[in-house]
Protein backbone atom coordinates (compact mmCIF):
# COMPACT_ATOMS: atom_id res chain seq x y z
CA UNK A 1 0.00 0.00 0.00
CA UNK A 2 1.84 3.29 -1.24
CA UNK A 3 -1.17 5.45 -0.59
CA UNK A 4 -2.83 6.27 2.47
CA UNK A 5 -4.97 9.44 4.27
CA UNK A 6 -2.79 9.42 7.11
CA UNK A 7 -0.37 12.10 7.88
CA UNK A 8 3.10 10.19 6.54
CA UNK A 9 5.61 8.46 9.00
CA UNK A 10 9.15 8.87 7.39
CA UNK A 11 10.85 7.61 10.28
CA UNK A 12 9.35 4.10 9.46
CA UNK A 13 9.88 4.59 6.00
CA UNK A 14 13.31 4.57 6.20
CA UNK A 15 13.33 2.02 8.80
CA UNK A 16 11.56 0.11 6.67
CA UNK A 17 14.60 -0.01 3.87
CA UNK A 18 17.57 0.07 5.80
CA UNK A 19 20.40 -2.78 5.89
CA UNK A 20 22.87 -3.28 7.72
CA UNK A 21 25.13 -2.40 4.32
CA UNK A 22 23.72 0.26 3.60
CA UNK A 23 26.04 3.64 4.08
CA UNK A 24 23.59 5.60 3.34
CA UNK A 25 20.00 6.86 2.72
CA UNK A 26 17.90 9.91 0.88
CA UNK A 27 14.79 11.03 2.22
CA UNK A 28 13.22 13.17 0.33
CA UNK A 29 9.35 14.97 1.05
CA UNK A 30 6.65 17.09 -0.60
CA UNK A 31 5.61 19.66 1.34
CA UNK A 32 2.12 21.74 1.08
CA UNK A 33 3.98 25.38 0.14
CA UNK A 34 2.25 28.66 0.97
CA UNK A 35 2.29 30.05 -2.35
CA UNK A 36 2.29 28.22 -6.35
CA UNK A 37 2.51 30.12 -9.63
CA UNK A 38 2.57 33.18 -7.35
CA UNK A 39 -0.87 32.76 -5.75
CA UNK A 40 -1.55 32.15 -2.15
CA UNK A 41 -2.21 28.56 -1.23
CA UNK A 42 -4.00 27.27 2.04
CA UNK A 43 -4.15 24.05 1.79
CA UNK A 44 -4.39 21.01 -0.89
CA UNK A 45 -6.82 18.48 -1.81
CA UNK A 46 -5.36 14.84 -3.43
CA UNK A 47 -7.07 13.11 -5.23
CA UNK A 48 -6.52 9.72 -7.13
CA UNK A 49 -7.58 6.57 -9.16
CA UNK A 50 -6.63 4.56 -5.84
CA UNK A 51 -6.36 0.91 -7.25
CA UNK A 52 -4.12 2.37 -10.77
CA UNK A 53 -1.97 4.98 -8.42
CA UNK A 54 -1.03 1.81 -6.59
CA UNK A 55 -0.28 -0.29 -9.44
CA UNK A 56 1.34 2.46 -11.30
CA UNK A 57 3.55 3.20 -7.80
CA UNK A 58 4.68 -0.32 -7.33
CA UNK A 59 5.60 -0.49 -11.33
CA UNK A 60 8.14 2.78 -11.14
CA UNK A 61 9.63 1.32 -7.84
CA UNK A 62 10.18 -2.17 -9.73
CA UNK A 63 11.73 -0.22 -12.08
CA UNK A 64 13.95 2.22 -10.22
CA UNK A 65 15.32 -1.00 -8.17
CA UNK A 66 15.80 -2.40 -11.10
CA UNK A 67 17.95 0.60 -12.64
CA UNK A 68 19.84 -0.07 -8.94
CA UNK A 69 20.17 -2.85 -7.88
CA UNK A 70 21.99 -2.46 -4.92
CA UNK A 71 19.12 0.41 -3.59
CA UNK A 72 15.76 -0.48 -1.66
CA UNK A 73 13.70 2.31 -1.92
CA UNK A 74 10.53 3.03 -0.27
CA UNK A 75 7.55 5.54 -1.17
CA UNK A 76 4.28 6.53 0.85
CA UNK A 77 1.36 9.17 -0.95
CA UNK A 78 -0.77 11.09 1.07
CA UNK A 79 -4.76 12.11 -0.10
CA UNK A 80 -7.29 14.03 1.09
CA UNK A 81 -7.21 17.59 2.47
CA UNK A 82 -3.36 18.67 3.88
CA UNK A 83 -2.55 22.17 5.13
CA UNK A 84 0.88 24.52 4.27
CA UNK A 85 3.82 22.46 5.78
CA UNK A 86 2.23 18.73 6.03
CA UNK A 87 3.85 16.48 3.90
CA UNK A 88 2.03 14.60 0.66
CA UNK A 89 4.69 12.35 -0.33
CA UNK A 90 8.08 10.77 1.01
CA UNK A 91 10.57 8.55 -0.49
CA UNK A 92 13.54 7.02 0.86
CA UNK A 93 16.42 5.62 -1.06
CA UNK A 94 18.91 3.45 1.12
CA UNK A 95 22.30 2.04 -0.84
CA UNK A 96 25.53 1.14 0.07
CA UNK A 97 26.48 4.32 -1.86
CA UNK A 98 25.54 7.62 -1.43
CA UNK A 99 25.59 8.64 -5.29
CA UNK A 100 22.61 5.77 -6.08
CA UNK A 101 21.02 6.81 -3.48
CA UNK A 102 20.60 10.46 -4.45
CA UNK A 103 20.20 9.09 -8.18
CA UNK A 104 17.27 6.44 -7.38
CA UNK A 105 15.69 9.34 -5.05
CA UNK A 106 15.06 11.80 -7.34
CA UNK A 107 14.17 9.40 -10.33
CA UNK A 108 11.28 8.10 -8.09
CA UNK A 109 9.89 11.75 -7.75
CA UNK A 110 10.57 12.83 -11.61
CA UNK A 111 8.87 9.68 -12.35
CA UNK A 112 5.67 9.68 -9.67
CA UNK A 113 4.98 13.68 -11.13
CA UNK A 114 5.09 11.79 -14.72
CA UNK A 115 2.45 9.07 -14.69
CA UNK A 116 0.82 8.43 -11.19
CA UNK A 117 -3.00 9.12 -11.26
CA UNK A 118 -3.03 11.84 -8.51
CA UNK A 119 -4.52 14.93 -9.12
CA UNK A 120 -4.04 17.79 -6.77
CA UNK A 121 -6.57 21.01 -5.82
CA UNK A 122 -5.16 24.17 -4.37
CA UNK A 123 -7.00 26.05 -2.37
CA UNK A 124 -6.32 30.33 -1.37
CA UNK A 125 -7.73 33.22 -0.63
CA UNK A 126 -8.87 33.46 -4.36
CA UNK A 127 -10.36 30.21 -4.79
CA UNK A 128 -9.80 26.82 -5.86
CA UNK A 129 -8.08 25.13 -8.76
CA UNK A 130 -7.10 21.83 -10.12
CA UNK A 131 -3.39 22.28 -10.90
CA UNK A 132 -2.55 21.53 -14.26
CA UNK A 133 -5.76 22.03 -15.86
CA UNK A 134 -6.04 25.38 -16.89
CA UNK A 135 -4.59 26.44 -20.05
CA UNK A 136 -4.47 23.18 -21.48
CA UNK A 137 -6.38 22.38 -24.63
CA UNK B 1 -22.02 -4.17 -24.15
CA UNK B 2 -21.60 -2.40 -21.10
CA UNK B 3 -18.77 -0.01 -20.00
CA UNK B 4 -17.75 1.85 -16.67
CA UNK B 5 -16.79 5.38 -17.34
CA UNK B 6 -14.99 7.07 -14.05
CA UNK B 7 -14.42 10.21 -13.25
CA UNK B 8 -11.62 11.86 -11.12
CA UNK B 9 -10.33 15.40 -10.46
CA UNK B 10 -11.24 18.35 -12.59
CA UNK B 11 -13.72 16.07 -14.58
CA UNK B 12 -15.25 14.64 -11.93
CA UNK B 13 -16.49 18.46 -10.89
CA UNK B 14 -17.11 19.00 -14.45
CA UNK B 15 -19.45 15.58 -14.60
CA UNK B 16 -20.98 15.89 -11.32
CA UNK B 17 -20.52 12.32 -10.72
CA UNK B 18 -17.74 9.53 -9.76
CA UNK B 19 -19.04 7.17 -12.06
CA UNK B 20 -21.29 6.58 -15.01
CA UNK B 21 -22.44 3.30 -16.80
CA UNK B 22 -22.57 3.26 -20.40
CA UNK B 23 -24.12 1.26 -22.59
CA UNK B 24 -22.39 1.16 -25.97
CA UNK B 25 -22.22 -0.57 -29.28
CA UNK B 26 -19.76 -2.83 -30.42
CA UNK B 27 -16.31 -1.12 -31.71
CA UNK B 28 -16.73 2.15 -29.91
CA UNK B 29 -13.46 3.39 -29.02
CA UNK B 30 -12.19 5.65 -25.79
CA UNK B 31 -11.85 8.36 -28.29
CA UNK B 32 -15.54 8.41 -29.30
CA UNK B 33 -16.01 8.20 -25.73
CA UNK B 34 -14.53 11.19 -25.26
CA UNK B 35 -16.14 13.04 -27.91
CA UNK B 36 -20.02 12.58 -26.33
CA UNK B 37 -18.33 14.03 -23.19
CA UNK B 38 -17.06 17.25 -25.24
CA UNK B 39 -20.55 17.23 -26.90
CA UNK B 40 -22.03 17.13 -23.28
CA UNK B 41 -20.35 19.36 -21.34
CA UNK B 42 -19.39 23.00 -22.83
CA UNK B 43 -16.23 23.31 -20.04
CA UNK B 44 -14.68 20.59 -22.04
CA UNK B 45 -15.55 21.97 -25.82
CA UNK B 46 -11.86 23.34 -26.34
CA UNK B 47 -10.41 19.43 -25.56
CA UNK B 48 -10.71 17.84 -29.18
CA UNK B 49 -7.85 15.41 -27.56
CA UNK B 50 -8.51 13.49 -24.86
CA UNK B 51 -6.50 13.15 -21.79
CA UNK B 52 -4.50 10.69 -21.13
CA UNK B 53 -6.83 6.73 -21.29
CA UNK B 54 -6.88 4.45 -19.02
CA UNK B 55 -8.61 1.06 -19.17
CA UNK B 56 -9.19 -1.25 -16.43
CA UNK B 57 -6.41 0.97 -14.54
CA UNK B 58 -3.47 0.54 -16.86
CA UNK B 59 -2.82 3.35 -19.66
CA UNK B 60 -4.26 2.90 -23.26
CA UNK B 61 -4.23 4.53 -26.69
CA UNK B 62 -7.37 6.75 -26.63
CA UNK B 63 -8.06 4.87 -30.32
CA UNK B 64 -8.40 1.74 -28.17
CA UNK B 65 -11.51 -0.33 -28.87
CA UNK B 66 -13.47 -1.22 -25.89
CA UNK B 67 -14.85 -4.56 -24.69
CA UNK B 68 -18.07 -5.31 -22.48
CA UNK B 69 -17.15 -5.14 -18.72
CA UNK B 70 -14.05 -2.37 -19.07
CA UNK B 71 -13.63 0.36 -16.98
CA UNK B 72 -12.71 3.30 -18.44
CA UNK B 73 -11.24 6.32 -16.94
CA UNK B 74 -9.78 9.67 -18.45
CA UNK B 75 -7.02 10.81 -16.53
CA UNK B 76 -6.35 15.00 -16.42
CA UNK B 77 -2.95 16.46 -16.19
CA UNK B 78 -1.44 14.19 -13.44
CA UNK B 79 -0.22 16.42 -10.63
CA UNK B 80 0.60 13.79 -7.49
CA UNK B 81 3.91 14.51 -5.34
CA UNK C 1 27.39 24.34 16.30
CA UNK C 2 27.67 21.04 13.39
CA UNK C 3 30.08 18.57 15.63
CA UNK C 4 27.70 17.14 18.36
CA UNK C 5 29.19 13.99 20.21
CA UNK C 6 25.57 13.01 20.87
CA UNK C 7 23.27 10.75 18.38
CA UNK C 8 21.59 12.60 15.51
CA UNK C 9 18.13 14.42 15.39
CA UNK C 10 17.19 14.48 11.90
CA UNK C 11 13.67 15.67 12.74
CA UNK C 12 14.76 18.62 15.10
CA UNK C 13 17.41 19.76 11.53
CA UNK C 14 14.57 19.55 9.23
CA UNK C 15 12.38 21.21 11.50
CA UNK C 16 14.84 24.10 12.14
CA UNK C 17 14.80 24.98 8.16
CA UNK C 18 11.62 24.48 7.14
CA UNK C 19 9.47 27.97 5.65
CA UNK C 20 6.27 27.83 4.79
CA UNK C 21 7.23 28.77 1.43
CA UNK C 22 9.09 25.29 0.97
CA UNK C 23 7.65 22.61 -1.41
CA UNK C 24 10.35 19.94 -0.42
CA UNK C 25 13.48 19.38 1.31
CA UNK C 26 15.99 16.01 0.78
CA UNK C 27 17.66 14.72 4.11
CA UNK C 28 20.79 12.71 3.70
CA UNK C 29 22.29 10.60 6.17
CA UNK C 30 25.45 8.53 6.14
CA UNK C 31 25.23 5.54 8.59
CA UNK C 32 27.48 3.04 9.55
CA UNK C 33 28.21 0.35 7.44
CA UNK C 34 28.99 -3.39 8.13
CA UNK C 35 31.27 -3.28 4.87
CA UNK C 36 34.33 -1.43 3.48
CA UNK C 37 36.18 -2.34 0.58
CA UNK C 38 35.36 -6.28 0.91
CA UNK C 39 36.47 -6.14 4.76
CA UNK C 40 33.45 -6.40 7.49
CA UNK C 41 33.49 -3.35 9.64
CA UNK C 42 31.50 -3.39 13.17
CA UNK C 43 32.34 0.66 14.42
CA UNK C 44 33.90 3.32 13.56
CA UNK C 45 35.37 5.97 15.34
CA UNK C 46 34.84 9.71 14.05
CA UNK C 47 37.59 11.95 15.35
CA UNK C 48 38.02 15.82 14.22
CA UNK C 49 40.15 18.81 14.40
CA UNK C 50 36.98 20.39 16.33
CA UNK C 51 37.24 24.37 15.69
CA UNK C 52 38.49 24.19 12.18
CA UNK C 53 36.13 21.70 11.50
CA UNK C 54 33.29 24.12 12.72
CA UNK C 55 35.19 26.66 10.50
CA UNK C 56 34.82 24.33 7.35
CA UNK C 57 31.53 23.34 7.89
CA UNK C 58 30.36 27.32 8.34
CA UNK C 59 32.09 27.72 4.98
CA UNK C 60 30.46 25.34 3.28
CA UNK C 61 26.64 26.13 4.23
CA UNK C 62 27.78 29.68 3.55
CA UNK C 63 29.03 29.01 0.26
CA UNK C 64 25.61 26.53 -0.59
CA UNK C 65 23.42 29.02 0.82
CA UNK C 66 25.06 31.54 -1.68
CA UNK C 67 24.56 29.39 -4.76
CA UNK C 68 21.06 27.78 -4.14
CA UNK C 69 20.06 31.44 -2.37
CA UNK C 70 15.88 29.95 -2.47
CA UNK C 71 17.56 27.06 -0.25
CA UNK C 72 17.96 26.72 3.43
CA UNK C 73 20.54 23.87 4.64
CA UNK C 74 21.54 22.16 7.88
CA UNK C 75 24.49 20.04 8.95
CA UNK C 76 24.87 17.59 12.01
CA UNK C 77 28.04 15.56 11.95
CA UNK C 78 28.77 13.09 14.99
CA UNK C 79 31.74 12.28 16.86
CA UNK C 80 33.43 9.07 18.82
CA UNK C 81 32.62 5.81 18.30
CA UNK C 82 29.34 4.69 16.41
CA UNK C 83 27.87 1.06 15.72
CA UNK C 84 26.93 -0.42 12.20
CA UNK C 85 23.47 1.48 11.51
CA UNK C 86 24.01 4.58 13.56
CA UNK C 87 23.90 7.98 11.42
CA UNK C 88 27.37 10.18 11.29
CA UNK C 89 26.38 12.72 9.56
CA UNK C 90 22.56 13.96 8.54
CA UNK C 91 22.17 17.17 6.10
CA UNK C 92 19.10 19.01 4.96
CA UNK C 93 18.42 21.22 2.50
CA UNK C 94 14.58 22.83 1.28
CA UNK C 95 13.75 24.63 -0.62
CA UNK C 96 10.49 26.07 -3.00
CA UNK C 97 11.84 23.27 -5.90
CA UNK C 98 12.79 19.86 -5.38
CA UNK C 99 15.45 20.54 -7.69
CA UNK C 100 17.62 22.59 -5.71
CA UNK C 101 16.58 20.86 -2.39
CA UNK C 102 18.89 17.31 -4.19
CA UNK C 103 21.17 19.69 -5.95
CA UNK C 104 22.65 21.92 -2.90
CA UNK C 105 22.24 18.45 -0.52
CA UNK C 106 24.24 16.77 -2.48
CA UNK C 107 26.95 19.62 -2.73
CA UNK C 108 26.91 19.76 0.28
CA UNK C 109 28.07 16.07 1.07
CA UNK C 110 30.20 15.93 -1.42
CA UNK C 111 31.96 18.91 0.01
CA UNK C 112 32.39 17.94 3.51
CA UNK C 113 33.63 14.62 2.39
CA UNK C 114 36.54 16.86 0.63
CA UNK C 115 37.71 19.45 2.93
CA UNK C 116 36.55 18.84 6.75
CA UNK C 117 39.23 17.88 8.97
CA UNK C 118 37.01 14.80 10.21
CA UNK C 119 39.12 11.10 9.94
CA UNK C 120 37.53 8.04 10.85
CA UNK C 121 39.23 4.42 12.37
CA UNK C 122 37.07 1.33 11.26
CA UNK C 123 37.37 -1.36 13.86
CA UNK C 124 36.29 -4.75 12.49
CA UNK C 125 37.64 -8.21 13.36
CA UNK C 126 40.24 -8.06 11.63
CA UNK C 127 41.84 -5.22 13.35
CA UNK C 128 41.78 -0.90 12.88
CA UNK C 129 42.64 1.23 10.50
CA UNK C 130 42.18 5.08 9.50
CA UNK C 131 40.26 5.08 6.46
CA UNK C 132 42.53 6.94 3.27
CA UNK C 133 45.71 6.76 5.29
CA UNK C 134 46.51 2.94 3.76
CA UNK C 135 48.49 3.35 0.00
CA UNK C 136 48.65 7.09 0.54
CA UNK C 137 52.71 8.15 -0.48
CA UNK D 1 59.40 31.31 18.41
CA UNK D 2 57.29 28.67 19.35
CA UNK D 3 54.40 27.08 17.94
CA UNK D 4 51.88 24.81 18.84
CA UNK D 5 52.28 21.30 16.43
CA UNK D 6 48.58 19.08 16.73
CA UNK D 7 48.37 15.58 16.02
CA UNK D 8 45.15 13.89 14.60
CA UNK D 9 44.05 10.61 13.45
CA UNK D 10 46.94 8.84 12.58
CA UNK D 11 49.13 11.19 13.06
CA UNK D 12 48.21 11.22 16.90
CA UNK D 13 48.58 7.72 17.10
CA UNK D 14 52.25 7.29 15.23
CA UNK D 15 53.23 10.60 17.28
CA UNK D 16 51.93 9.34 20.71
CA UNK D 17 50.14 12.67 21.35
CA UNK D 18 47.88 15.10 21.04
CA UNK D 19 50.14 17.79 21.19
CA UNK D 20 54.04 19.27 20.96
CA UNK D 21 55.02 22.56 21.38
CA UNK D 22 58.09 23.23 19.48
CA UNK D 23 60.66 26.06 19.77
CA UNK D 24 61.41 26.97 16.27
CA UNK D 25 64.00 29.39 14.21
CA UNK D 26 62.67 32.00 12.75
CA UNK D 27 61.77 31.17 8.75
CA UNK D 28 60.99 27.93 9.59
CA UNK D 29 57.87 26.47 6.95
CA UNK D 30 55.40 23.83 7.47
CA UNK D 31 57.55 21.82 5.19
CA UNK D 32 60.20 22.28 7.12
CA UNK D 33 58.62 20.95 10.41
CA UNK D 34 57.13 17.93 8.33
CA UNK D 35 60.93 17.04 7.49
CA UNK D 36 61.75 16.48 11.09
CA UNK D 37 58.51 14.29 11.23
CA UNK D 38 59.65 11.93 8.64
CA UNK D 39 62.86 11.92 10.04
CA UNK D 40 61.57 11.11 13.46
CA UNK D 41 58.78 8.48 13.26
CA UNK D 42 59.72 5.58 10.48
CA UNK D 43 56.14 5.43 9.54
CA UNK D 44 56.06 8.56 7.98
CA UNK D 45 59.74 7.67 5.77
CA UNK D 46 58.04 7.43 2.01
CA UNK D 47 55.54 10.70 3.26
CA UNK D 48 57.80 12.68 1.07
CA UNK D 49 55.30 15.61 0.71
CA UNK D 50 53.25 16.67 4.08
CA UNK D 51 49.66 16.08 3.70
CA UNK D 52 47.33 18.95 3.76
CA UNK D 53 48.63 21.83 6.10
CA UNK D 54 46.96 23.94 8.19
CA UNK D 55 48.21 26.88 10.44
CA UNK D 56 45.75 28.84 13.13
CA UNK D 57 42.68 26.18 12.08
CA UNK D 58 42.54 27.64 8.98
CA UNK D 59 44.54 25.78 5.11
CA UNK D 60 47.72 27.08 4.55
CA UNK D 61 50.49 26.27 1.87
CA UNK D 62 53.24 24.50 3.23
CA UNK D 63 55.56 26.68 2.44
CA UNK D 64 54.50 29.14 4.62
CA UNK D 65 56.55 30.40 6.85
CA UNK D 66 55.62 30.20 10.66
CA UNK D 67 55.27 33.01 12.98
CA UNK D 68 55.62 33.12 16.87
CA UNK D 69 52.48 31.65 18.49
CA UNK D 70 50.96 29.55 15.52
CA UNK D 71 48.85 26.58 16.06
CA UNK D 72 50.02 24.02 13.20
CA UNK D 73 48.31 20.81 12.32
CA UNK D 74 49.03 18.18 9.45
CA UNK D 75 45.87 16.82 8.33
CA UNK D 76 45.72 13.68 7.06
CA UNK D 77 43.23 12.37 4.37
CA UNK D 78 39.91 13.62 5.19
CA UNK D 79 37.44 10.77 5.52
CA UNK D 80 34.15 12.78 7.02
CA UNK D 81 30.51 12.40 6.43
Amino acid sequence: MFLTDAPLDPRALVARVMRASDGAYVLFEGVVRNHHHGKAVTSIFYDAYRPMAEKELARIVRDVETEFPETAVAVQHRLGQLDVGESSIAIVAASPHRAEAFAACRALIDRIKETVPIWKKERGPDGEEWVGWQGRS
Amino acid sequence: MKVRLLFFAVLRDIAGADTRDLVLAEGTTARDVWQSLRDEHPLLHDYLQPPMTAINESYAAPDSVLRDGDELAFIPPVAGG
